[in-house]
């Protein structure tokens, strides 16, 4: 008894896995876009400034973390933008001070996320709603009590969380840190256990998933929940840097979130992608910004340079996977 | 309390539901709207009037033209984050190309409106030829012609609106008001476009399943493109409407508009992912969030709570799409006469 | 010798309102004006909405070694730290309209001139002081719409024949404005005056569209609204009211005063400066002939600018270098130099999250300055 | 074997009843499986057999009913207690998740860990173990996505068998299988082992060959449990479908068969396809016969405009083609028109109605200036699902929510309805009953009658022998031989299918 040989098919060998990679072409772009900020301004190639860098990155590739879960999912989150206006303006309105405060408002933050993340899980794990309306009419939700709590900018940030978070030791930000660490851990989580794999199960066939004895509502409900634990965290990071609430706060974070996610390579069909790629894209588009600045492209058009990039970046990911997979087929 | 164990089944009961999902939310919307607007006066007593209807009429029809390129897009399984951009710039080009000049208006709008068609069709060339994901690419061409307008008009929009978009938004027609006899009409046309030609049969083929589609010999690149196109050209109707109700343009005009376009569809019960929904399901569901907004304005709470209901009000419709609430009822209900059997 | 070039950045948010296009053109314009036009390099940046953008722009510029960054802030306190970070390393940093509470910043700002409480008086003078009415905000959960709206209550809830109706926001826009004041009057279609936020010529064309009487309206400076009170089919219908609030001339201003800091003509600490608050009640509206501004004219001819146009660019005392070509286009008026400033400068009051931080407000914060109360509550 | 019937029953249901919404799929269903039992379920497309299934899995809630397994009641609430109380299956729809490995998906829900953290090595070494203890070389790194229809089937077997379940059940396990022996060997060491198994097959000689006992579905309702040795084939069939069968035996060459060609190709090739040469006349069925994964797959779709031409000749009608895409094919002269194997992700529009799939074609005639006429639709769209005996009433529903038959009737039809007269069907019978089957051989036969011409594949020979005028064996994606009616024997072919033209006895028409 032996089954039928089997004909071999292409796309095995690794070089392909590793350009079809969405995370390693972000890198690559990332690489070539440093590269001509560089030329622009040569004080780029500093420490400090990477840093610095990094650290502008830091609540954009968090929400954007958070986003990837999701997306994985096969579904969009909006919730993000209310969850962190609301973590904006909770920080602001009860700071808590020194490490031990810092702390508990950390974990006050993701709790925020978490809850709010389990509302929208609920919505659309349990009742099978649309994610992108569940999660719509959550974020207004939230823009509301975010106005309840603070209704203009204002109040100051703990000094601990603001200094500590964002300041550079020895040319090394902690709160780099502390990204790399959540990035680190929301990895793990995506990769190596059976929760990951389902949240990728899922978003490629449902169906299948669930007939695979995947429990879907309950592995779904827990990417929202996971998902709003890191928007709450870049809401904590984000007003680390600002040190002050903003009840409109999580608005700027929406589209760019999904940018981001698209740039790593995250397919916003789900199933396919990482949050690796997600850091990188976020970082993409902070470094935009400023090789723009450093160019000297004039105001009016920075808008324009940075669609047509975002673009060109995705055609470009694009161009060399499917080269490198051609090249593959001789 | 005994239960009846065995019904005799009828013979056949493999019939198509009489109406589908998608009728009864829509129809479920409609009586929502209907019902706020007729409890309206609860709130304040001059509302539930017909000056309310039509004003609610009146705001709402920018986004029904704009909804319903919305909603094509969204039908072929992409979205279209360019529209708040595109509406813009028709606003700016009719303003700035126009003007309160009547001689022009009809040379000139319909290059007006083809420009932004071509935008649109940037767009579908962008997601169908080259394959970028819908998402970025109207979203890059979105930034893109933003950028260019502000550019272009350096931050200044001159220009005021040409009588007849003047005359469109504010004038009568037979007696009736020529914005709501020209909704209606486009309501109409559109409908027909998406539901009742071949053109709209294709989207929803090339929706419903791409590769499928493409073995049925669906052209998928000439669709994809109009139906983007399709899309800019309504995004700029609607901004030259906006400029016929507001005597001017600015260069953000089109930016409250995004999000609404996209949740008419979607709280009308259309899929996200494609391939199903119904014009008439966005109409209601535009309906009813512009007569949630009006009402919610006139109930004189705080911002914040305002926005929170309004949040609410958007989950409990779509609660009720889902079938929860009428599930609950239906439990609660059998209980009742649980216990009273 | 050669002159030294001041390196001169230009921060703004969205440059999506006329507003925020005559400030930056404003300042464009006095840059090219001699003498500034061989000594200063000016470098325009737009951050939309964003304060993160602004914060990555502002080190951008600090690490370019600005000497000065006249900005239109975003937020009036997410900036702080990174404006610190600028001062400490030398550059001056002039805020204009809007303002932060770093300390180490300059604002120039009207908002302490108290647009809110103003404005509210009149309207309350032009009802008699009883009477419905709407209240248009700005954008929700900004401090500058806060303030006004503060203000104006501070006023309002002082009379109580007067009874706000309905409370919305226009977004500082006037489209929005318009759209919403449409909804409230399908509500209160009694309503008898309306204190509107920047906007107002969309409130007003709200109020013109559905037919019928108008009624007092108070706003800011966009000259469809000013327009209006030259209408005579509007006064005779009962439109009247006060133009007020936000000049974009502040940032012309702002410019000047920095300018002279850098090049060592003053010598001034960082401070709040007040701006004063424009102010043109209907019966003073006075239509320009053209392009000039001159004769105290504060009305531009409808072909010439759009509705939303803030009239307010000049002042011939702070700011006579400026046309209206000029705060259009950003070119300099031909012929003109850079006219000194007067020595004198009006200094702000505290306003607690507005332009200090951990400050104590002043007892009458809300005292009238320019508006006087003609009937008593 | 006999005995099994008395031993206490493994799996005991009675009064089982499931609607979907207005669907009746399940109506008081009945039915016992003794341990050690192979049981077969049988009935149409759309008799409910996959509901039954997954009532008994858990992944639906069944309306009423009582079920009780090995004495115990048994009332599963998810896939998962169904596994842990011993009832595995295996399903008609696959279901591997496509993105993950081959071995990723052998051990879901629950990875083998390392660590406490999943562990890739572990499973692809596990999972490799497993494949060659089962004579596969199936590269369980490789995703899903990335195997043939046939390899997936195997792994969704393997994966299912490998659990050694109390209860085993097996939703249509050889619609994609060429040589399903070893799975036979697998189902007979399982009963023996005191395994229970549930078969279920539209493959009524397969069914004789593994099973004792069956039990027919009809609309919803069962029939009580028939000895298959003592049924004949026209009982069973009578019980499935309410009428006897009308089967013909070989068919008679076409009448209007005419020695026009109507396609001709010419050392073709393409992606696994390595020179293929043949003609296609005018009223010929020509079949193809093949293992799998002999190239057939790529030749179907190269005709189709799927798959990129690299080098010969593709001639419609006296005209070189050439084709990008597949509308390119169905615009070619007279038009090609495919039906590929793939119905759910390449056939059906699954949130369409079944009208608007079939009409969908022939729009452009059935409107004036773009709006389509809705009379003129509904009446096309009738009078092309009577030709293929589709239930009117089935017309507007949703077609994705029809069961797989009547979706494959609904794409012949639209196949028919683009008014090409070269038909490509691969494989168009997987997965069907025996009377949609021969709804559709005739739809085929008289199409080709009409002087179509088709060109078609399917993996059951016998079924290939009875419906075509000619047959190609490929063999390593080369027609290795071209075999007239009369040549057709079961044996020869299946020499020539594993390539030992050698061991085929009579001559053979193979070409050069
Ligand atoms: N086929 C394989 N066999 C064995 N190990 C593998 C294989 N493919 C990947 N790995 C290893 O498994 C780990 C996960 O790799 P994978 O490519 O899935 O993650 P990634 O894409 O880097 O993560 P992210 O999704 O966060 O971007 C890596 O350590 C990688 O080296
Ligand atoms: N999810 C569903 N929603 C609505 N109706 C359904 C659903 N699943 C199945 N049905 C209907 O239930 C009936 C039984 O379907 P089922 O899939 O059990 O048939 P089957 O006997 O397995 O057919 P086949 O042999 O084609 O696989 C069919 O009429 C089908 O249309
Ligand atoms: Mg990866
Ligand atoms: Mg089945």
């Amino acid at each position: 008894m032996s089954l039928v040989p089997n004909e071999s098919l292409p796309g095995t060998r690794p070089s392909r896995a590793l350009f079809a990679n969405g995370a390693l072409m972000a890198g690559v772009f990332y690489v070539v876009l440093y590269g001509v900020y560089a030329a622009y301004d040569p004080g780029a190639l500093s420490l400090a400034t990477f840093t610095d860098l990094m650290n502008n990155a830091a609540p954009l590739a968090l929400a954007a973390a958070g986003q990837t879960i999701v997306v994985l999912t096969r579904g969009f989150d909006l919730s993000l933008a209310g969850t962190i206006s609301i973590v904006s303006v909770f920080m602001a309105v009860f700071p808590m001070e020194d490490a031990g405060g810092g702390a508990a408002s950390f974990a006050a933050c993701l709790a925020i996320g978490g809850a709010i993340g389990a509302v929208s899980g609920l919505l659309v794990a349990f009742r099978g709603i649309q994610s992108i309306a569940a999660t719509l009419g959550v974020m207004i939700v939230c823009q509301g009590i975010a106005l309840l709590i603070l209704n203009a900018p204002g109040g100051a940030v703990a000094e601990w969380v603001s200094y500590e978070m964002t300041d550079v030791v020895f040319g090394f930000a902690p709160a780099s840190g502390l990204v790399v660490l959540a990035f680190a851990l929301a990895w793990l989580l995506l990769r190596k256990t059976d929760l990951g794999l389902s949240l990728y199960a899922i978003g490629a066939d449902e169906g299948a998933a669930g007939l695979s004895g995947v429990p879907v509502a309950r592995r779904r409900f827990w990417a929202y929940v996971l998902a709003g634990a890191c928007y709450g965290a870049a809401g904590f990071m984000l007003s680390a840097q600002t040190a002050t609430g903003d009840p409109n706060a999580g608005m700027p974070f929406l589209l760019l979130s999904f940018a981001s996610v698209a740039l790593g390579g995250t397919s916003l069909t789900g199933g396919q992608g990482g949050v690796v790629g997600s850091l990188i894209g976020a970082c993409v588009l902070m470094l935009m910004q400023k090789v723009l600045f450093a160019a000297g492209v004039s105001s009016f058009y920075i808008g324009a340079s940075q669609g047509a990039l975002l673009i060109l970046a995705i055609l470009f990911g694009r161009l060399v996977s499917r080269a490198a997979s051609s090249g593959d087929a001789k | 309390m005994t239960v009846e164990a065995t019904l005799e089944a009828p013979t056949d009961t493999r019939r198509a539901a009489r109406f589908s999902g998608e009728a009864l939310t829509a129809m479920g919307l409609f009586a929502l709207s209907a019902g706020m607007v007729a409890a309206s006066p609860l709130i304040s007593p001059a509302l539930g009037s017909w000056s309310q209807i039509y004003t609610i009429l009146l705001l709402v029809s920018f986004l029904l033209v704009i909804s319903f390129g919305q909603g094509l897009v969204i039908l072929t399984g992409g979205l279209d984050l360019s529209v708040g951009s595109v509406m813009m710039l028709g606003g700016v080009l009719t303003t700035t190309w126009i003007g309160g000049d009547s001689a022009t208006f009809w040379g000139v709008m319909p290059v007006v409106l083809a420009f932004g068609a071509g935008i649109g069709a940037l767009n579908g060339i962008g997601v169908a030829m080259v394959g970028i994901p819908p998402f970025i690419m109207t979203m890059g061409v979105g930034i893109v012609t933003a950028s260019l307008a502000l550019g272009y008009t350096g931050g200044t929009t001159l220009g005021a609106a040409p009588p007849p978009l003047l005359l469109l938004m504010k004038g009568d027609i037979l007696g009736a008001p020529s914005v709501i006899v020209f909704v209606l009409l486009f309501c109409l046309v559109a409908w027909t476009l998406q539901s009742r030609t071949t053109f709209g049969r294709k989207v929803y083929a090339i929706g419903s399943s791409r590769r499928a589609a493409r073995i049925a010999g669906v052209p998928i690149v000439s669709t994809t493109i109009l139906v983007y196109a399709t899309s800019g050209l309504c995004a700029t109707l609607s901004g030259a409407m906006l400029v016929g109700y507001s005597n001017g343009a600015t260069l953000r005009m089109g930016d409250p508009y995004l999000l609404p376009s996209i949740a008419a569809v979607v709280v009308g019960g259309s899929s996200i992912l494609g391939g199903s929904g119904n014009f008439v399901n966005t109409i209601c569901g535009a309906l009813f969030l512009a007569t949630l907004e009006s009402l919610i304005a006139a109930s004189g709470l705080g911002q914040g709570w305002r926005t929170i209901l309004s949040g609410l009000i958007i989950v409990g419709a779509l609660l009720v799409q889902s079938g929860w609430i009428s599930g609950v009822f239906a439990s609660v209900a059998r209980r009742v006469r649980g216990a009273g059997g | 010798a050669p002159q030294k070039k001041y390196k001169i950045y230009l921060s703004l948010s969205y440059s999506g309102n006329n507003w925020m296009s005559e400030t930056a053109n404003i300042i464009k314009a006095l840059a090219k004006t001699p003498p500034y036009d061989k000594m200063v390099e000016l470098k325009e940046v737009i951050s939309g909405t964003d304060p993160q953008a602004q914060i990555a722009a502002y080190e951008s510029m600090i690490d370019a070694k600005a000497d000065g960054v006249i900005s239109f802030p975003i937020s009036p306190t997410a900036l702080n730290r990174v404006v610190k970070r600028g001062c400490d390393r030398g550059v001056k940093f002039f805020m204009y309209d809007s303002t932060v509470t770093e300390r180490c910043a300059y604002n120039v700002s009207y908002i302490s001139a108290g647009f809110g409480e103003n404005t509210a008086q009149e309207l309350v003078n032009s009802l008699g002081g009883k009477g419905k009415i709407f209240m248009v905000r700005g954008v929700p959960g900004t401090s500058v719409d806060k303030r006004h709206y503060e203000g104006a209550m501070h006023i309002f809830s002082k009379y109580p024949g007067i009874k706000v109706v309905s409370e919305y926001y226009g977004y500082w826009d006037d489209r929005i404005a318009q759209q919403e004041t449409a909804k409230a009057l399908a509500a209160h279609p009694d309503v008898d005056g309306i204190w509107s936020e920047l906007g107002e010529a969309g409130t007003l064309n709200a109020v013109v569209d559905r037919g019928g009487k108008l009624m007092p309206i108070v706003g800011e400076n966009m000259n469809g609204f000013r327009q209006g009170f030259l209408n005579e089919d509007y006064k005779a219908r009962g439109l009247k009211g006060v133009s007020s609030g936000s000049p974009p001339a502040t940032a012309g201003y702002a410019f000047k005063l920095m300018m002279e800091i850098l090049t060592g003509k003053r010598d001034l600490e960082p401070v709040n400066i007040e701006y004063p608050l424009p102010w043109a009640r209907s019966d003073e509206m006075k239509p320009c002939q053209g392009e000039a501004i001159a004769d105290g004219c504060n009305v531009f001819d409808a072909k010439l600018v759009p509705q939303g146009f803030s009239t307010v660019i000049y002042d011939p005392a702070l700011l006579p270098e400026i046309n209206l070509q000029s705060a259009l286009t950003g070119e300099p008026v031909p012929g003109m130099t850079i006219q000194p400033l007067p020595k004198e400068i009006v200094k702000a009051a505290n306003e607690p999250g507005i332009n200090c931080n951990r400050c104590d407000p002043p007892a009458d914060l809300y005292k009238l300055t320019t508006a006087t109360a003609t009937v008593q509550p | 074997m006999d005995a099994s019937s008395e031993r206490q029953p493994m799996l005991a249901i009675s009064g089982l009843s499931k609607a979907y919404g207005s669907t009746v799929a399940l109506e008081h269903v009945s039915i016992e499986i003794g341990t050690g039992e192979v049981h077969a379920l049988l009935g149409e497309n759309g008799a409910g057999k996959s509901t039954f299934v997954k009532s008994l899995t858990g992944v639906v809630r069944p309306d009423s009913g009582v079920m009780t397994l090995a004495g115990a009641v048994y009332a599963p609430r998810s896939i998962l207690e169904a596994r842990s109380r011993g009832v595995v299956a295996a399903f008609q729809e696959l279901s591997l998740v496509p993105n993950l490995s081959v071995a990723q998906n052998f051990f879901l829900p629950r990875s083998l860990k390392h660590w406490g953290l999943n562990s890739r090595l572990r499973m692809e070494e596990k999972a490799a173990e497993i494949l060659r203890r089962w004579g596969g070389d199936i590269p369980v790194r490789q995703t899903i996505e990335r195997l043939t229809l046939a390899q997936r089937q195997q792994i969704e077997l393997i994966r299912a068998l490998e659990r050694r379940p109390d209860l085993l059940i097996l939703d249509e396990p050889t619609a994609a299988l060429t040589d399903p022996g070893w799975l036979f060997e697998a189902i007979a060491e399982r009963a023996s082992a005191g395994g229970a198994i549930l078969y279920i097959s539209h493959r009524l000689a397969e069914i004789r060959q593994v099973a004792q006992r069956a039990t027919v579905l009809r609309n919803g309702r069962s029939s009580g449990a028939l000895r298959l040795a003592e049924a004949s084939d026209q009982d069973i069939f009578l019980a499935m479908v309410g009428r006897s069968s009308a089967r013909s035996g070989r068919p008679t060459p076409s009448a209007r068969r005419s020695d026009a060609c109507r396609l001709v190709v010419n050392d073709l090739r393409a992606r696994n396809v390595d020179g293929v040469s043949f003609e296609l006349r005018e009223g010929e069925v020509l079949g193809v016969a093949a293992l799998e994964g002999q190239g057939q797959r790529e030749l179907f779709r190269a005709l189709a405009g799927e798959e990129k031409q690299t080098a010969g000749q593709i001639v419609v009608e006296d005209r070189l083609q050439s084709f990008s895409c597949p509308r390119d094919a169905l615009k070619a002269p007279g038009g090609i028109a495919f039906v590929p194997e793939e119905r759910k992700t390449e056939g059906i529009f699954a949130s369409l109605p079944v009208a608007s799939n079939i009409t969908l074609p022939r729009l452009s005639k059935l409107s004036v200036a773009g709006v389509i006429s809705p009379t003129r639709e509904r009446k096309a769209a009738r009078d092309a699902a009577a030709k293929l005996d589709l239930g009117q009433r089935y017309l507007p529903f949703r077609i994705g929510a029809l069961s797989g038959g009547n979706q494959q009737k609904a794409i012949i039809a639209r196949a028919l309805m683009t008014g090409a007269k070269t038909l490509l069907l691969f494989d168009p019978s997987r997965g069907i009953d025996v009377g949609t089957k021969e709804t559709i051989y005739a739809a085929i036969r008289s199409f080709a009658d009409r002087g179509g011409s088709v060109l078609v594949y399917s993996s059951e020979i016998p079924e290939l022998i009875s419906l075509v005028d000619r047959c190609l064996v490929l063999y390593r994606s080369r027609v290795v031989a071209s075999l007239a009616n009369a040549e057709m024997e079961e044996d020869t072919m299946m020499a020539l299918l594993t390539g030992n033209p050698a061991s085929a006895s009579g001559e053979i028409g193979a070409q050069s």
